[in-house]
Formats: C-alpha cells, sequence, structure tokens
C-alpha cells in the first residue's frame, strides 16, 4: 500500500518511519513536505515523532497550521486513514481530529525507555493484527506525554472503544508504576469515534527489527496494510505477525 | 559594497573608551600582547580592533599555553582524511564512509546557568561537525559535578542533565552514551564536556578554507543579539570568581529548533556544490568564522555589518563581531549560486544574508554605516597569536605513605560501593535522552560502549568517553594513559576495534608551573597511550583555568574513543547469557585501591597506581577483538569504578534477572585490592567451557584467570580461598541498590 | 498597544508542574502554600488603535493559536486596561 | 492570599517561543504583530495574613525557585494590589 509521512520543521522521526515502512515492511512510503497542500494518492497518512516548530508555545499547537494540516483533515473527514506517534499525536489532538491533550509527564522530566502496552480494541484499523489484550512492547521518548480529557468524554470514549492501548506491566496489568508519565487512566493511544484517526505516544517505528529492540512496532503498521487491503479486521494474527520482515 | 582604499585608516567611534594599554589590560591582554598588537598594524588600534584581538589572542580561540604540546599528539594514521587546521579530523570507517567526530568542554557557563549552558554545549559541538559536511548521528557526554551533598550539586545535575536533553532531544541527535561522577573537587567548578560523531561519504566532506576573490561571504541562522559577548572566550580564559556570576546578562539561550533547521539545510545546501568553505560562529562568533577561513585560504575578506541582521537594535561594531550568539553559520559560496543558496535556505525557513566578500589582500577589513571600523592582517588575527612555553614544575608530594586497611566487610563495602552515585547505575541522567532517534542505536547507554549500526552495512560503530580524575591527580601522566585505555577497553568489550580518539583537557590555570606540569604530563600520557593503541587523536579541545578562588579541579582530560565492529552480529554485550559458562577474570596488573571508589569511600589515603603497561594492554584490547570476532566469548565486561566484585555484580544484572555467579577463587592479591581495587585494566568474561583453551591462546602475555561459573539462581556468591569473609547475596537486592544510587538521593525531601 | 495574556490550567485539569512547585516550595520551607498553578504569560506587541477591534483580535489569537480551550483558560489586559468580558472568566 | 507572578524572559535575551509565535502568528494573517514574548505565569494561594511578610515571602519564593534569574525578570500582585518595588522592574 501507499504511505505518506509528513515532514515538519522540527520533524525527527520521519526518517525512521519511512525507514521502517519502506525498507522494513517493504511498503510504497514517501515523505510528504509541510507546506504542500497535495497528498497524492496516499493511503495512510503518518505524522511522525520528533518537536515540529520547537514544540515552542505547546506541542503541536503551530505544526497545526501548516498547509498540509487542511489536506489532512479533509483526507481524514473523507474517512482516510491518519496515524500520529508522539509529537504526531499532541498535533491531532491541537488540531481536534483526536480528543483530550497531552501535558507535561507528572515527573516533569523527559523520559526515554520501553515499555509495556496493553491493546484494548483490536476491532480496529490500527490494531487489528494484535490480539485484544495482547502486551506490546515499546519505546516511549517524550517529556509531553501526560493525556487528559474530562472525566464525562473519558467515559464515553471508554464505551465507544476509543482507547485502543494502555500503559501496564510487562504481564498486562495495570499499575501506577507501569504509567510512565501520568497519564489519565494510562492512556497511551486513542482513536476519533469513527475510527480511521489514531495518535499514540509509543513509537512502533523504533520497534521493528529484532536487532534494535523487538518488532512489536510491526502490529501497528500490519494492521493499518491488512485494513487497506480489505482484510476483516482481526483476521488470523498468527499468519500476520509470523510474516516477519 | 565600497571598494578599499589604501589610504583608509578605521576610525574611532564617538563614545568609544581610548585605547591603551589600560584598555588592552581590561581585555585581558598583556603588555607584550598589547605591543604585539600595535606592531601588526604599524598603529594603535581601534576600540573595537581592540576587543577583536582580545577575543582571538584569548587562551579559548588561541591555545597559545597549550599549542605547543597538543603537536606531541600523534594525528596519522592509515584510517586518517582531512587533515589538521580542519575544525574536526575524520577517519575511514569502511564501506565508503568516513567518521567526524569532537568533544568539547562548556564548564564555566554550565556552572553559571546549567540548563542553557549545557544544551548551548550541545549546540556548539553539532554545529562543530556538520560545518565538516557530516550529518551528526551521535552525542555524548561526560559530566563532573561536587559532592552529591554539596548544597548546589543536586541543582547543577538536574538543570545540566535537563539541558543536554533538551538540546540533543529536540535537535534529534541521539545521546548513546557518556559518564557522570561526583567529587568534593567539582564543587566550585563543574566540568560539561559535550561530544558528537558525525557520519558522511568520503567525498562530502566539506572546507572551512575560503577561496575564490570575489566570492560573496553569507550569513545564515539566528540573528546577532548581545549573548555572551566576552562570554565563552573570557570566562574560559580566566579564573573563575564570584565577579563571573555578573556576567549574567551575557548568558546565552539555546533554541534547537533553529539548529535543526541548519542540519538540514546546510547538509542540503552543501550538496547543491554552491558552497566553498563554511564554518560555524562559535566562541567570538563572526569574528573567528570570518578571519579564520580566510587565513586558511591565504586570502582576505571584507564584511559589512550593515546587512548582519540584528536581533536588537543599537548593536555597536564591537558588540556584532564579538557577539556569541547560537545557531548561526558563516559560508563562503561560488560567486553566481548565491540565489540557488538562499532558495534552499529559504525552503527551511531561514535567511541568508550576503554580509562581505572574498579579498585577495589578506586583510580582514570591516565596515559600518559606511565608514571602515576594521583593517587587520588576517594572520595576525588567526595564526600569530602568542605561542607560550610556560614554566611547568612538578609540586612537591608528601611522602605516599602504604595504603591503610578497609575496615568493613568486603559484603558491607560491596552494598555501600553500589550505593555510590559513581558506581551505581546512571539510569536516572541518560533516561532523560533520546537514545534511540535516527534508528541506528543497537546498543544505548548501560553496557560498557555504545554500539550504531552503519545502515546498509555489516560494519557498526562503538562510542564511549572516560575520564579518571582520581589518578591523574596521583600522576597524571599515568592517570591520562591509563584514561586513553579504559576508554579503548570499553570498546573492545562490545567486539570493536579502537581506531582513534578525540580529547578534552581539563585543567587549572596554565600561569601556575603546577597546572602546567599536569596538562604536560597528561598530553604525554595520551602520546604514549595513542601510539601504543594505534589510536590517532583526530580533535580535541583544551579548557584551563578550571578554578574556584585559587583551588584547581584535579587534572581531567576526558577521552571519547571511537571503534569499528567490522560485523555486527559479532557484538558481544556485558551481562552473564547462560548458566554453566566459565567466568574468566583478564588482568594485565593486580589492581590497586589508590585513587579507587573504594578509597574515596573509606577514606583509605596513600598507595601507589597500579602499574601500567601499554604493550599488555594492547594484548588485552586485542585478544578481547579476535575473541568476540570468533565468537568465543558470550560476555565481556570492564571493570570500572568499585572494580572487580562490583563488576561481577553488573555482570549479573541481565534483563530477566535470572542468572547469578559462583566464584571460586578471586585472583591472588590483598583481599579489598583484589575486590575493589582498580587502575589496572581487568575485564570479566565468560565463555562456553570447551572453548577455554582456543580463548587462552588469544591472550598471551597476560593473566587469564578462571574465576567460577554462571548459575542459575540470582545469587553473587564470592568465596575467597584463604579467608572467611565470602559474600553471598541476593542479585535482585543488590540490583535494586545499584538502579535506585542516584534516584534516591534525589527523591523529593530524600 | 502592548498585550498581556494570562494562560492558566483549566479547573478540574490536573497541573503536574503547579503540583510539583508546591510540593518544591513546602520542601523549601515556605509554610501556608497552598495551590499552585503554572501558566503561560505572553506579552505582545499590537500595532491597532481601537482598543473594541484590538479586543476582538487579541479573543481570536488566543482561541485559534495562544491557547488550547481544552485545557486551559485565559484572561488578558490591553496596556493598562483590563478586559472584562464574559468569556474571559478571571479566577 | 493569591499571589500571582509574572515571569518574562529577560529583555535582551534570546527567546525563541516568543520568535516562533510571532512568526506563527503572522502567517495565520493577524496584522500589526510586533514582539511576542512567552513567559510563565504562576498563580498560588499563600496563607499569610500581613501583606509586607507576604511580599517578601514571595520575592524568596521568586527568587530561589520559581524563576531563573540568569534569564529571566518577574513581577507579582498579592490579592488586587500590585507590588510596586523597585527590584520587580515592571515591562
Ligand atoms: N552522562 C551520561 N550520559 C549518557 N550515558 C551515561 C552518562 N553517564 C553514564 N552513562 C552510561 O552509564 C554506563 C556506565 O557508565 P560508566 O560508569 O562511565 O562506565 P564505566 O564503568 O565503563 O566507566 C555507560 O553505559 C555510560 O554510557
Ligand atoms: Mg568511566
Amino acid at each position: 500500500m501507499r504511505w505518506g509521512v509528513v515532514r515538519f520543521p522540527g520533524s525527527l522521526d520521519d526518517t525512521d518511519a519511512l525507514w521502517a515502512l519502506g525498507r522494513v515492511m517493504g511498503q510504497e512510503a514517501r515523505a510528504l513536505w509541510h507546506k504542500d497542500e497535495d497528498l497524492g494518492d496516499v493511503q495512510c497518512v503518518v505524522l511522525p515523532g520528533g518537536f515540529s516548530y520547537g514544540d515552542y508555545l505547546r506541542c503541536g499547537a503551530i505544526a497545526r497550521f501548516a498547509p498540509i494540516m487542511k489536506s489532512v483533515v479533509r483526507f481524514a473527514d473523507a474517512g482516510g486513514l491518519v496515524l500520529g506517534i508522539c509529537n504526531g499525536f499532541q498535533i491531532l489532538c491541537e488540531a481536534h481530529l483526536l480528543p483530550g491533550a497531552l501535558m507535561r509527564n507528572r515527573s516533569l522530566a523527559f523520559v526515554c525507555e520501553r515499555v509495556h502496552v496493553r491493546v484494548e480494541n483490536a476491532a480496529t484499523p490500527f490494531t487489528c493484527a494484535a490480539r485484544q489484550g495482547e502486551v506490546l512492547r515499546l519505546p516511549i521518548k517524550h517529556g509531553e506525554g501526560l493525556y487528559v480529557a474530562p472525566e464525562q468524554e473519558l467515559r464515553a470514549m471508554e464505551e465507544r472503544g476509543q482507547v485502543l492501548l494502555r500503559y501496564t506491566d510487562s504481564s498486562g496489568r495495570e499499575c501506577d508504576a507501569a504509567n510512565p508519565n501520568g497519564s489519565m487512566r494510562a492512556i497511551a493511544g486513542v482513536a476519533n469515534e469513527t475510527f480511521n484517526v489514531f495518535g499514540l505516544m509509543p513509537h512502533p517505528e523504533h520497534a521493528v527489527e529484532a536487532a534494535l529492540g523487538g518488532e512489536d512496532g510491526l502490529k501497528i503498521f500490519r494492521s493499518i496494510a491488512m485494513s487497506i487491503e480489505g482484510r476483516r479486521p482481526g483476521a488470523s494474527t498468527a499468519a500476520a505477525s509470523s510474516t516477519a520482515a | 559594497m565600497t571598494v578599499h582604499r589604501n589610504a583608509e585608516m578605521p576610525i574611532a567611534l564617538p563614545d568609544e573608551p581610548a585605547v591603551g594599554l589600560e584598555q588592552a589590560r581590561a581585555h585581558g591582554l598583556t603588555e607584550d600582547e598589547y605591543r604585539a598588537i600595535e606592531r601588526a598594524l604599524a598603529r594603535t588600534p581601534t576600540f573595537t580592533e581592540l576587543g577583536v584581538f582580545s577575543v582571538m589572542w584569548s587562551e579559548h580561540c588561541s591555545y597559545k599555553s597549550s599549542r605547543r604540546h597538543l603537536r606531541m599528539m600523534p594525528n596519522a594514521g592509515p584510517r586518517v582524511v582531512g587533515g589538521p587546521g580542519e575544525n574536526a579530523g575524520a577517519l575511514e570507517v569502511g564501506d565508503g564512509w568516513v567518521a567526524v567526530f569532537k568533544i568539547e568542554s562548556h564548564n564555566h557557563p554550565s556552572f553559571v546557568e546549567p540548563y542553557q549552558g549545557a544544551a548551548t554545549g550541545v549546540g556548539g559541538i553539532l554545529r562543530d561537525i556538520f560545518t565538516m559536511g557530516a550529518r551528526p548521528i551521535a552525542s555524548m557526554d561526560s559530566l563532573k559535578f561536587g559532592a552529591f551533598d554539596h548544597p548546589r550539586t543536586r541543582y547543577l545535575l538536574g538543570g545540566v542533565v535537563a539541558g543536554i536533553g533538551g538540546y540533543g532531544n529536540c535537535v534529534g541527535v541521539p545521546t548513546v552514551a557518556g559518564e557522570t561522577m561526583f567529587d568534593a573537587a567539582y564543587n566550585g567548578n563543574i566540568l560539561v564536556n559535550a561530544f558528537c560523531l558525525g557520519l558522511a561519504r568520503r567525498d562530502e566532506l566539506q572546507s572551512a578554507r575560503a577561496r575564490g576573490v570575489g566570492n560573496p561571504v553569507i550569513y545564515v541562522g539566528s540573528a546577532t543579539g548581545r549573548d555572551g559577548i566576552h562570554g565563552a572566550s573570557l570566562l574560559a580564559s580566566a579564573e573563575f570568581d564570584a565577579a563571573s556570576e555578573t556576567k549574567r546578562p551575557t548568558v546565552q539561550v539555546g533554541d534547537p529548533f533553529t539548529e535543526k533547521l541548519l542540519i538540514e539545510a546546510c547538509l542540503e545546501a552543501m550538496r547543491s556544490g554552491a558552497i566553498v568553505a563554511i564554518q560555524d560562529m562559535g566562541a567570538a562568533g563572526l569574528t573567528s568564522s570570518s578571519s579564520e577561513m580566510a587565513a586558511r585560504g591565504q586570502l582576505g575578506i571584507e564584511l559589512d555589518l550593515d546587512r548582519v541582521p540584528l536581533r536588537e537594535t543599537g548593536l555597536t561594531p564591537y558588540e556584532i563581531l564579538l557577539s556569541e550568539s547560537q545557531e548561526r553559520m558563516l559560508l563562503v559560496a561560488e560567486r553566481g549560486r548565491e540565489a540557488d543558496l538562499a532558495a534552499i535556505f529559504a525552503r527551511w525557513d531561514l535567511h541568508a544574508m550576503v554580509i562581505g566578500r572574498v579579498t585577495d589582500d589578506r586583510r580582514w577589513r570591516v565596515r559600518w554605516r559606511g565608514q571602515l571600523v576594521a583593517d587587520i592582517p588576517v594572520e595576525a588575527l588567526a595564526d600569530h597569536a602568542p605561542i607560550y612555553d610556560r614554566p611547568a614544575r612538578p609540586p612537591k608530594r608528601c611522602e605516599s605513605r602504604g595504603a591503610s586497611q578497609l575496615t568493613v566487610s568486603p559484603a558491607q563495602a560491596l552494598r555501600r560501593l553500589l550505593d555510590s552515585p559513581n558506581v551505581g547505575s546512571k539510569r536516572w541522567v541518560y533516561r532523560q535522552y533520546d537514545s534511540i532517534v535516527l534508528g541506528n542505536t543497537v546498543a544505548g547507554p548501560g553496557g560498557d560502549a555504545a554500539v550504531l549500526r552503519i545502515k546498509d552495512s555489516r560494519r557498526a560503530l562503538a562510542l564511549k568517553v572516560d575520564s579518571n580524575p582520581r589518578a591523574c591527580a596521583i600522576d597524571p601522566y599515568v592517570g591520562a594513559a591509563a584514561t586513553v585505555v579504559e576508554a579503548a577497553r570499553n570498546v573492545a568489550c562490545v567486539g570493536a576495534r579502537p581506531v582513534g580518539l578525540t580529547n578534552c583537557l581539563n585543567y587549572g590555570n596554565p600561569e601556575r608551573p603546577e597546572i602546567m606540569w599536569q596538562f604536560v604530563r597528561g598530553v604525554e600520557g595520551i602520546r604514549d597511550a595513542a601510539l601504543a593503541l594505534e589510536t590517532p587523536v583526530v580533535s580535541g579541545n583544551v579548557s584551563f583555568y578550571n578554578e574556584t578562588e585559587g583551588r584547581a579541579i584535579p587534572p581531567t582530560p576526558a577521552i571519547a574513543m571511537l571503534g569499528v565492529l567490522e560485523d555486527l552480529s559479532r557484538r558481544v554485550s556485558h551481562h552473564f547469557k547462560r548458566a554453566g559458562d566459565a567466568v574468566v577474570a583478564l588482568r594485565t596488573a593486580p589492581a590497586r585501591l589508590a585513587g579507587s571508589e573504594c578509597a574515596a569511600m573509606f577514606g583509605i589515603e596513600g598507595g601507589e597506581l597500579a602499574a601500567l603497561d601499554l604493550r599488555r594492554e594492547r594484548a588485552l584490547i586485542d585478544g578481547l577483538v579476535a575473541a568476540a570476532d570468533r565468537g568465543l566469548i558470550k560476555s565481556a565486561h570492564d571493570a570500572g569504578e568499585g572494580g572487580l566484585a562490583v563488576t561481577l555484580a553488573e555482570c549479573c544484572f541481565s534483563p530477566d534477572g535470572a542468572l547469578g555467579v559462583e566464584i571460586e577463587r578471586m585472583p591472588d592479591g590483598d583481599e579489598a585490592e583484589v575486590f575493589f581495587g582498580e587502575g589496572a585494566s581487568t575485564v570479566v568474561i565468560s565463555a562456553d567451557p570447551d572453548r577455554m583453551e582456543e580463548l587462552r591462546g588469544l591472550f598471551g602475555g597476560i593473566e587469564f584467570i578462571p574465576i567460577g561459573r554462571v548459575i542459575d539462581a540470582p545469587r553473587l556468591r564470592i568465596a575467597n580461598t584463604g579467608s572467611a569473609n565470602t559474600i553471598d547475596e541476593d542479585v535482585r537486592e543488590l540490583r535494586q541498590i545499584h538502579e535506585q544510587a542516584i534516584s534516591r538521593r534525589l527523591a523529593p525531601h530524600g | 498597544m502592548l498585550v498581556k495574556v494570562f494562560v492558566s490550567p483549566r479547573k478540574g485539569i490536573l497541573d503536574p508542574q503547579g503540583r510539583a512547585v508546591a510540593q518544591s516550595l513546602k520542601s523549601l520551607g515556605f509554610d501556608g502554600v497552598g495551590q499552585v498553578n503554572i501558566g503561560r504569560y505572553i506579552v505582545l506587541e499590537l500595532d491597532i488603535s481601537d482598543a473594541e477591534q484590538a479586543r476582538a483580535t487579541v479573543r481570536r489569537m488566543c482561541d485559534q493559536l495562544l491557547t488550547n480551550p481544552n485545557i486551559e483558560d485565559y484572561t488578558f489586559e490591553i496596556a493598562a486596561a483590563r478586559d472584562e468580558s464574559p468569556e474571559n472568566q478571571s479566577r
């Protein structure tokens, strides 16, 4: 399938996303320049990690107004798949494509480490290659990943299954120690109500090669590929993960 | 731009102070230096010119006290490309790639303002690397703080670490290794040394040598403000005292976002072929970058200050020329390519401004509001700074008594040492650094050396920075040589061949003979070790005047070593892998307590450093590389701070924490020294018992001591023959202590 | 004119920074410290002579870029005159 | 009492945030925007009845923790009364 990775000034993990999609997964992945408005014929738009515009003012606040974001919003409104990783997640929240907001980590410090997240809803285009409740090991690296939203909104999101990933320990148990940034309800990733926009703080693109700390990130990208290639959500996960890149 | 008329003389500006010897002294120049300036100009300098000379001839920019000694260091070798004179040396690392790397100090700025001081230190070293045409791919930091219980230490530690992370994380270069030490000797003068490694294709290396009379000189990056005027240059060239606190208005603030744009834009511009020469505006900003590029090309440069982008109004020529505002680059372009370059920089929202031209008369000429304000022979600024052969004399040493005894049991000592911030895990520090961006980090912080893959190649690079001030304080020569050897050994422990190094020499006031002696001995130690290991010195940096109220820091040469791993699949890591594996201690000489963490912790005084035999050190490193290459070792870990017992414990800290070790017999010698001694090179390896003889054969000339085996219970058992004192501890408990050594001391109300 | 915008975390939204600062103030021995909130203080020069028009502009700036209405409230002053219009709830 | 502290980057010190925001406001079509500076707005509850004593306490808080004297200036208000003492240079 065809992927587009947006390059904002200050994007950092854009090249890593392109490497993961193009070189590791062998898919067609191209960079999209923030000043262009044309998304071409991409089937999934990735907003990568980094510090767009230095993350000055608020993370993602300025990037949200980049020319290409108009097209991204249109693309999303038309049902196109949009994945926001870390800074991309922050941009999606600022652009109101996702509910809630991301604030300074509870520790007030930047955190770079591998964490565990539990798949809370495997029946979405972003998680269908994983099992419900499956625990993935992914790296995080952010200073502002504390997810917040009004309580009633959170409750509604949970009911609709919009919380796709939650921080847990390696055995999938929720506990405060396993919450690296103090996110409400240990939320690591959320989708919009129509499940075509997904944002997460962990970096799947940095978990696609065994030599570099695991391949669990492939599950996210494979899910998207599967759903685009019209395979039923939840279709044989085993097959998906056995065809490791 | 107006044409130069020979008759024209630089004019003194209204309300500028009169220039004379007093004014020169106020600028930190000596009388001889001032007279030399008068001779170079054949007249009295203008105030602006005096300021320019004072920074260019400062210790920081001119290396006037160190230059003649630095020449001793070996900088040649089969891998070396890109010669001296450029901003940093480069090494061939295979597959057509060259590695460019350098380490630099930002000690004083970080003491004054820890966050911004450390941040701008990272920014500065990054520019030194990409100005060479290399893409920065990894950073390291070497940090020295005061005693943990000193009132300022927590504040400085927090600020410096946040600053290094704040800049490095935002600019997208992973911080993959470093070192952190706490010692009362740094209470009044911390050390913050920042390292950067870049990769370039061999033919992409970029020059900093001006060419082509009439070529435009172009300014790109942040606008110029009053930042750091006489900052780096003077701060780093005069002893630090309370007065420096008043230099506050000159604090430089880093802008990593603009730096990121500069990296991408400059690399793209270089590939366009429109750039003749490029140099970052570091210390002495516009002045040093322009005059040095001209000097290398044996040409002249004429600048028009009215075209320099300014952040504030009312800057004088003096301020514009001496400003150390960050994130600025100066380049010489091919005439006629101005528009192409402007387009590339505009694409990155950067404004490229032509501010001058290359001339043929070897003069550095500056205009402001149409008037000539400086007119100086280029060589006088860049090359003819005074060079001093300062007197060096060893200090009178108090007779070193034989080492006193360790009074606590080995088990107690082990726990105390694991809890020391110098021995315990540095995770609290490095988890604040993005160590994985760019997708090359195979082994980040936490092991002996970091390992970075080279994409589309079997090869990988290994990196580590080390220093050993306690050994240097006892013997500045042996200490410095031992530091080179330690960095190389850390690199060899992951299976990589050490190929070259860079150094940051942190010392006190060179005008004091005993400090100068420490410095010279240090350089000699680095030279001899580098020769023995065939690791050329490709770049370096000197930081003098690390003193507060007359108290100097211990000699602290920081050595950053680059290694090449021919086959990534041969990489070795430091923890035990399989129960039943044999555990071997490799040793070049018996360890000693002198200069060890154990001695510092338990107040054990005197004693001699372990003997250092560079031939044996070379043999150990060669053996480790060969053994890794043949896949003979399962794990290798260098005995660093804390000694052999601590190292054995660390080898048990495997991810699943299921393994332990059973030691039947420790190497011979005094128990405290064998368990906790340092200095001599000791490496703990584990290997398949059936391959022992094969292994032994690779380590001719050094001690190869089988001491025990890996067990599948998380216990550390050390039964020392002929001694009742044995260690039998729960590995998970020890790991807990080790993990929290720093974090528990920083816990709120802790 | 000189515009001063005061941005604070919305009531009920957690403010980790504020909490941490309150903590450290107490551990520094400052007694009687209650809740602490940390927001943003934005000062900008705006070349609009008509006060009413300026107020309207600043409101648009705040709603679009300067603040995130999901988590932040704001008030602002122009020159010296504090803006008391309803949508700028003062704390 | 309620204390409001206004922290801003010291004059002449680079303010990358302010610059980025000014840029962005312009590209959003807001005309007449001049210099923008971004600082912090700290609101804290302080249980000290004597105003003079409170002011002294707040100054100590600012110098020790709330602000970075190397690169920031501050002013503060207690309740509604703005503090006009000399060391709080207002911009
Ligand atoms: N300031 C730092 N930044 C990044 N990594 C660090 C820092 N300090 C220590 N480390 C990492 O912690 C580990 C232990 O460091 P160190 O004690 O210097 O090792 P050694 O015992 O070999 O000297 C290494 O992996 C090192 O890279
Ligand atoms: Mg070390």
